[in-house]
């Protein structure tokens, strides 16, 4: 009996294992939280050592009131100049990464992976903008995001924003939840 | 150890297959992989994202000049927005710029003509062609054989006219409008003051439903509202005009100049008045003694007292004007019916309808108009400047007789009855990607195609003849565009219509083997039948139109009765010249007694996938004869026998 | 920056001007282009025809005969109606309510929304709906080639199987909402916004606006002699049997108005013989 | 298991493998066309936006009414303990059971996006009451629980199979199965008046701005009428069967009891439809001012009202009067009588309904379904009759018959 036991679970455990990782490696895949990043950033290093407080350094709004996303490596060289110095006493001067060198600067090297669907109407702007009667902000990055500050890669959303995260800030901040708020 | 025998192997293979299963399921793939299947079953397109801007066009391709403002996503043009309206062709050229089978590269004939079989060729290849071939005309002496049918008056018609006219040929002609058959009937085109009129009398001139410029009428439709202008419309179908006038004289199809006829007779006996047109005795003689009241009254179905009362309100009226034209976008050719009606102006001294001519327009060529040109003339060479004759003209199966000898040079856009005639096809661009001195292209040139006007600009400058006649860039063509100026006497042209006028009678009188008459109604969007090819309009169309691939005729409910047909039946239509395909019958009293209402525009052959084998068109059995002033087939209403 | 209550006091409601209407389908050709209505080659299967505005081509030859006969267009789109919502009393269209998946609500601003995606395609709020104003996805929306180019990134393409309809172009809304709040303006009652079909129409005849606000152009055409809504007969009583009969039964309510001044146009609209 | 399908064709009579071979066909034929309905859309039906729905609601509807006869039928037997029922019980179940689960498979063809339809339950349109705000959603889940409770009440008749009910455990469960039915039996009957009143009424009756349909009473009546025809139906299939295996498989007795009872459940139904006529005549249509009998024409006239009529008059005639029930022909004529006025009725609620035009301008429509529509909704029914013949050959659907060849053997 003990023997057809062990006959039986472990190629069961074995298989479990191995399928079950391959799987969610698929998974992960498919919904892109696991994204391979080219170019390695910290956002703990460039708040804490650099100062950078507010994310509309690098990720702002264009002219139109649209968000830009993701920065450039134009915008990243702006800092890191591409003729700049590699070392420097200072701490706080910005080097030459030579990891931009394969790079234009239109580029885009990390993937945004945290895309609304087609159908939902979405403003960065409108929900950063949003006011209550005191003039505190309603909502923050992190509110969505998570704490950047303190994270050393470029993971941002894990896998897809459900559509209750939209709709309880919108109950709790009392704003309508009615379809078309957001949806056509 | 005991050795694995066939029992411990299929519980080895169990653990392996339970194992992989549950991690599989534990992982979250399979409901992961639902969602996926939902999403791939839905499998809906997502346009590009892109930033939001609006550009600004203004079109110099029709004749209203339309301008728009254009909403774009990245570099895509997505909407036409306008505060002043737009006329048909404009409101429809964001289809048009992204039409599926635009033309956008020249293309060279490499099948039989009329096979639609075509393979691009280089601008340069395209342009040497076609000017050798016209250097060699025009060096043989047969330059008076190249011929060019203009779409409209735009800049670039203008334009091609000045260039054939260079060449050393007369054969310039635009498809019928309103203002190439006035101008050939009256000696200039009508312009119309509608703002300072108060008394409007139409005789079947679709007013606001496009008659003259789309954009203009509309406008013009706000003011007599606003003002309280009266507007008769005398029709023997009563469409959106006849819904809108203030008065709707139903009369029997083709009788308009018989009304006009009938009103100036009283006009000039019972009130005395008089025209100034040269003529005017022998024609007001004929009128009288031909077409007294009773008669008039008999033949358009209009009782005699109510066309004295329609006469005296009209003379009676502070600046009435009386308008002749019949469709939004298909005209007649009846001169005596121009006549006529324009005589009715003259009689009352009308100060909103004065004569006019383009000073870079003349309408006349050696034949008198595009039909008669087709019916009667020849040509060796043939351009074809955005116009489709083939499908407009009574005449379409015999000009494409002519076509198949002649070398043909096509500007167009999108494949058309005509074009499919054409050795050379040159696309144009949309208005949209066009510069004019106003506005900068809103959309960059889709592949090859070039503005019409510089492809005509290249083309003379190729030419010996012509190399130093038109300007050298489109910049400068528009300073060369044509003004419009006062236009000429106005005549009778009592010896040349004199026939016309005493035939009618015999034409509208009972005729036993085509007891009905088939008169064209234009569909809105549809007109006479250049929008057929874009989706959108498709969409638009009336079930009373085209439903369920069934091609609809209007029949007065009675006269369909008599006849044996009910609603939906189906009909066949045939006149002295020929047949009609099926199509079927909507009952309706908004179309006379004894009458046909069949819409316009539709049954095109070669005219994109979405034009194509829709519908029936009706010119192929429509009236030919040709007008001897305006040299367009009087086609409008003709006598059928309907079985 | 103003800072006001984020709650909608707007109620968006359409006067349509028949008088005025030239029947020249500007407004359709608006309407499809604005909203990414799918092309297919041969559009005359009518009644499976995915457009939401219908240019109804009305004659009064019912009742009258050649030459005393009348004709006029109608536009036709989503009326969004709103039940028998008097005071407190929430909006229900006959539509809404039936729905078994809640794909289609009323919003704050009184526009009847459909949100394709939540929609199992039942087809229960066709039936359900007295103005054959929605449409259903019979075939799978085509764009062929390069139409794709045309097709606005505001409204999603809805896929085959589901109900689909007009919300007086509300995409139009939150653009220009989206847009005022990255100017600064939050105050959502400030924004105000035309639908593709008003904004073409050439004549004017589509006037778009605010029927709570007593000032706006479309309110005072609403309540003017001309106003008709369509099919909607409780209208036509006094307001006592008026208001007996809608405590009855909810009527349709629409919130697009139509004014004419033709009587045979007006009877028609009511299934009224006319003389 | 080729050679058993051999065996069952060649023991079958000629007749009897002509119909096999068509229904068989049918199902192949469904098969294949709702590859196409899943795969490529509801565009090759004939139903459009203004004829929302076509066949498949009418399945639909008339599956749901007549497999009403089921609930009607376990309540009389279980709760009202009419003994005289029990050798109809089983094949009652076993349409019941068919009827609602061929009325989900027309549901999930009907719909536009069926991988969407847990939809339904995930996202219910509930509002704010107790009671959902859509009549579908009530179909939803009352259709859905009571489905489950059939297939409780189904599963004693596949047990007692005479290879199973060998098996002592099977034997138990089955036995007390049966005891305690009636339990399934009362919850059946709440929900079944629920799903019978919105599949078959409520949804119609609440569409307040379509003044052909708007009724508030039609919620009411569709489980009247469910009642009056489902029983008629549940007679006469195990007749029909009976008929075709040439035994006598349910004794006569049974059959006029539940056409009695069908026939004065037929009474309430008439005295129901003619108030349902009157007060459309009187007030509501009325109320939408319009004319009721304008409402009628096309190709789904009055005629339509008259046949339906008629058949109730007959069903009432032959089913209530002693003399003509407890003559097999009359009873015969009665129950289908019953059953094609229910039939009519939901016909005529959906063609004339849709064809009614919603503006003066537009005029009757007409819907004609096509080779899909019908070969789904044949394919469907060749089914049922299929899963019939199976249970009516191997599982003891008729104890009555069992019994008696029981019976009949231990005498030879």
């Amino acid at each position: 009996m003990r023997r057809s036991l062990l006959l039986f679970f472990t190629p069961f455990i074995l298989f479990a294992w191995i399928f079950f990782g391959i799987s969610q490696k698929g998974c992960q895949d498919v919904m892109q939280a696991d994204a391979a990043k080219k170019i390695p950033f910290s956002h703990k290093t460039h708040v804490e050592k650099y100062g950078i407080t507010d994310c509309e350094t690098c990720h702002g709004y264009e002219e139109n009131g649209r968000f830009k996303g993701i920065p450039t490596v134009g915008e990243c060289t702006v800092c890191h100049a591409r003729d700049g110095v590699t070392t420097a006493q200072d701490h706080l001067t910005p080097r030459k990464k030579t990891m931009f060198d394969s790079y234009k600067d239109s580029d885009k090297p990390w993937t945004s992976w945290a895309k609304q669907p087609d159908l939902v109407f979405f403003s960065h702007k409108v929900v950063m903008t949003a006011q209550f009667k005191d003039g505190r902000k309603k909502a923050r990055c992190g509110s969505c995001h998570g704490d950047k500050a303190n994270s050393t890669d470029t993971g941002m959303i894990k896998g897809k924003m459900l559509m209750g995260q939209c709709m309880d800030c919108h109950t709790a901040l009392n704003i309508s939840n009615a379809c078309a708020v957001c949806h056509d | 150890m005991k050795k694995i025998d066939r029992k411990d192997f299929l519980k080895i293979g169990g653990g392996a297959v339970v194992g992989g299963l549950a991690g599989y399921t534990l992982s979250g793939a399979p409901f992961l992989g639902f969602q996926w299947l939902v999403e791939w079953s839905q499998d809906q397109y997502v346009p590009a994202p892109g930033i939001e801007k609006y550009v600004q066009a203004v079109s110099d391709s029709c004749t209203n000049g339309c301008k728009v403002s254009v909403r774009m996503i990245g570099n895509r043009a997505v909407k036409i927005e306008s505060k002043d309206g737009v006329c048909p062709a404009c409101l429809n050229g964001l289809q048009l710029l992204y039409h599926p089978e635009r033309i956008s590269t020249p293309m060279k004939i490499s099948g039989k003509k009329g096979s639609g079989n075509y393979q691009p060729v280089s601008w340069d290849q395209a342009l040497k062609d076609i000017s050798s071939k016209m250097n060699a005309l025009v060096n043989e002496g047969k330059a008076n054989t190249i011929a060019a049918v203009n779409k409209n008056e735009s800049l670039n018609g203008q334009l091609m006219e000045k260039f054939v006219r260079n060449a050393g040929s007369n054969n310039v002609y635009y498809e019928p409008s309103l203002n190439s058959i006035t101008s050939n009937a009256l000696g200039g085109y009508v312009k119309y003051d509608f703002a300072k009129t108060d008394f409007i009398l139409s005789f079947g001139a679709k007013l606001v439903e496009g008659w003259g410029n789309a954009v203009e009428m509309q406008k013009q439709f706000l003011n007599w509202k606003k003002n309280n202008v009266k507007i008769v419309q005398a029709d023997s179908v009563c469409t959106r005009t006849g819904g809108i006038a203030n008065e709707f004289v139903g009369i029997n199809p083709g009788t308009e100049a018989v009304l006009a006829f009938g009103m100036a007779n009283y006009l000039i006996t019972a009130k005395r008045m008089t025209s100034s047109g040269d003529d005017f005795a022998k024609w007001s003689q004929l009128i009288i003694n031909k077409y007294p009241l009773g008669k008039v009254a008999k033949l358009t179905g209009v009782a005699e007292d109510k066309i004295k009362k329609l006469a005296d309100d009209f003379a009676a009226a502070k600046n009435p004007v009386a308008v002749a034209g019949k469709g939004a976008h298909g005209v007649s050719g009846s001169s005596a019916e121009i006549i006529a009606v324009y005589c009715l102006n003259t009689l009352v001294k009308s100060g909103a309808a004065t004569l006019v001519k383009n000073s870079a327009v003349s309408y006349t060529a050696e034949f008198a108009g595009l039909d008669k040109f087709i019916k009667e003339g020849s040509f060796s060479m043939m351009f074809l400047n955005g116009s489709d004759p083939v499908y407009k003209s009574v005449y379409g199966e015999e000009l494409k007789k002519k076509l198949e000898k002649a070398f043909v040079v096509a500007i167009a856009p999108l494949m058309n009855d005509s074009a499919v005639y054409a050795d050379y096809i040159l696309p144009p661009l949309s208005f949209l990607e066009a510069e004019t001195p106003e506005s900068k292209p809103a959309v960059k040139a889709l592949k090859e195609s070039k503005d019409a006007k510089e492809i005509i600009i290249s083309l003379a400058a190729m030419v010996d003849k012509t190399k130093n006649a038109l300007p050298k860039t489109s910049a400068d063509a528009y300073k060369s565009a044509g003004r419009e100026t006062a236009g000429g006497k106005f005549s009778f042209n009592f010896e040349k219509i004199k026939a016309d006028i005493e035939a009618y009678e015999k034409k509208l009188g009972q005729n036993a083997e085509y007891p009905v008459t088939l008169v064209p109604y234009e569909a809105p969007l549809v007109g006479d039948g250049d929008g057929l090819a874009f989706p959108y309009v498709l969409k638009s169309i009336d079930p009373s139109v085209l439903n369920l691939g069934k091609f609809y005729v209007m029949m007065n409910k009675e006269t369909g009765k008599k006849h044996g047909f009910s609603e939906g039946s189906s009909i066949k239509i045939s006149s002295a010249r020929g047949k009609l395909g099926k199509a079927y019958v909507h009952l309706s009293d908004v179309v006379a007694p004894e009458t046909v209402a069949i819409p316009l525009g539709f049954g095109h052959e070669s005219y994109t996938k979405y034009g194509n084998e829709k519908g029936l068109n009706p010119k192929k059995i429509m009236t030919a004869d040709v007008d001897p002033l305006t040299g367009a087939a009087d086609w409008w209403s003709t006598r059928v026998k309907i079985s | 920056m103003i800072v006001k209550d984020s709650a909608m006091k707007r109620k968006w409601g359409m006067a349509i001007d028949l008088d005025k209407c030239t029947g020249c389908g500007a407004c359709s050709i608006a309407c499809n282009q604005e909203n990414n209505m799918p092309i297919f080659e041969d559009d005359s299967d009518v009644p499976k025809r995915v457009a939401f505005l219908e240019l109804m081509k009305v004659t009064n030859d019912r009742d009258a005969k050649f030459p005393d006969v009348k004709t006029a267009f109608l536009p036709k789109m989503c009326q969004q109606c709103e039940g028998n919502a008097v005071g407190k009393h929430k909006a229900d269209p006959p539509c809404v309510s039936v729905c078994p998946a809640v794909a289609t609500d009323v919003g704050d601003d009184g526009v009847v929304s459909q949100i394709w995606s939540r929609c199992i395609g039942c087809r229960y709020c066709q039936t359900a709906c007295p103005y054959e104003a929605r449409v259903f996805n019979w075939w799978k929306p085509e764009y062929e080639g390069s139409f794709k180019n045309s097709l606005s990134t505001d409204v999603s393409v809805a896929s085959r199987g589901t109900i689909v309809k007009c919300t007086f172009c509300s995409h139009i809304w939150k653009r220009e909402r989206d847009k005022a709040t990255a100017n600064g303006i939050l105050d959502i009652n400030a924004v105000l916004y035309t639908p593709a079909c008003a904004s073409a129409c050439p004549t004017g005849a589509i006037i778009f606006g605010d029927l709570n606000d007593p000032e706006s152009e479309v309110s005072k055409l609403a309540k003017s002699d001309r106003a008709v809504r369509l099919v909607n007969t409780v209208d036509d009583e006094t307001p006592e049997k008026q208001k007996a009969l809608m405590s009855k039964k909810q009527y349709a309510n629409p919130k697009v108005y139509y004014l004419t001044s033709q009587k045979w146009l007006r009877d028609m609209m009511r299934f009224k013989k006319n003389s | 298991m080729i050679q058993f399908i051999k065996n069952i064709f060649q023991e079958s009579s000629k007749n009897m493998r002509i119909t096999l071979y068509v229904l068989i066909g049918l199902v192949v034929l469904f098969g294949i066309f709702a590859i196409q309905i899943l795969f490529w859309g509801l565009g090759y039906t004939d139903m459009n936006n203004n004829f929302t729905w076509g066949a498949w609601i009418i399945g639909d509807l008339g599956l749901v009414a007549l497999g009403g006869g089921a609930f009607t039928t376990g309540y009389f037997l279980y709760i009202f303990r009419v003994d005289k029922l029990r050798p109809l019980i089983s094949s009652t179940v076993l349409i019941g059971f068919m009827c609602y689960l061929f009325t989900f498979v027309f549901l999930l063809f009907d719909l536009g996006q069926p991988l969407r339809c847990w939809f339904g339950f995930a996202y219910p349109n509930w509002g704010k009451g107790v009671y959902p705000a859509s009549m579908l959603t009530e179909v939803f889940f009352c259709l859905s629980i009571y489905f489950c409770i059939l297939v409780v009440e189904l599963i004693p008749v596949v047990l007692e199979h005479k290879v199973l009910i060998k098996n002592k455990v099977v034997a138990a469960i089955a036995h007390y199965m049966h005891l305690l039915m009636w339990t399934m039996a009362a919850g059946g009957t709440f929900l079944s008046f629920f799903h019978q009143g919105s599949l078959g009424g409520g949804m119609w009756g609440v569409l307040y701005a379509r003044p052909v349909w708007f009724a508030p009473h039609f919620f009411f009546m569709a489980i009247v009428a469910a009642m009056a025809g489902g029983t008629s139906f549940m007679t006469m299939m195990p007749y029909i069967a009976g008929k075709i295996m040439k035994k006598e498989v349910v004794p006569m007795e049974s059959y006029q009891l539940l056409t009695k009872i069908s026939g004065m459940i037929f009474i309430g139904y008439f005295v129901f439809r003619v108030y349902d006529v009157y007060t459309g005549i009187a007030k509501f249509a009325p109320m939408a001012q319009r004319n009721y009998f304008d409402m009628w024409g096309g190709y789904y006239g009055v005629w339509m009202l008259v046949l339906e009529f008629a058949l109730i008059i007959s069903a009432l005639f032959f089913l209530n009067q002693k003399k003509y029930r407890e003559q097999e022909k009359f009873m015969v004529i009665g129950a289908c009588s019953g059953i094609f006025a229910i039939v009519t009725s939901k016909l005529s609620v959906l063609l004339h309904g849709f064809s009614v035009p919603n503006f003066p301008w537009k005029s009757f429509t007409a819907y004609m379904p096509t080779i899909q529509e019908w070969l789904i909704t044949l394919g469907c029914f060749a089914c049922m009759i299929l899963i019939y013949m199976v249970f009516a050959k191997w599982f003891p659907l008729f104890p009555h018959l069992e019994h008696h060849e029981a019976h009949d053997e231990s005498h030879h």
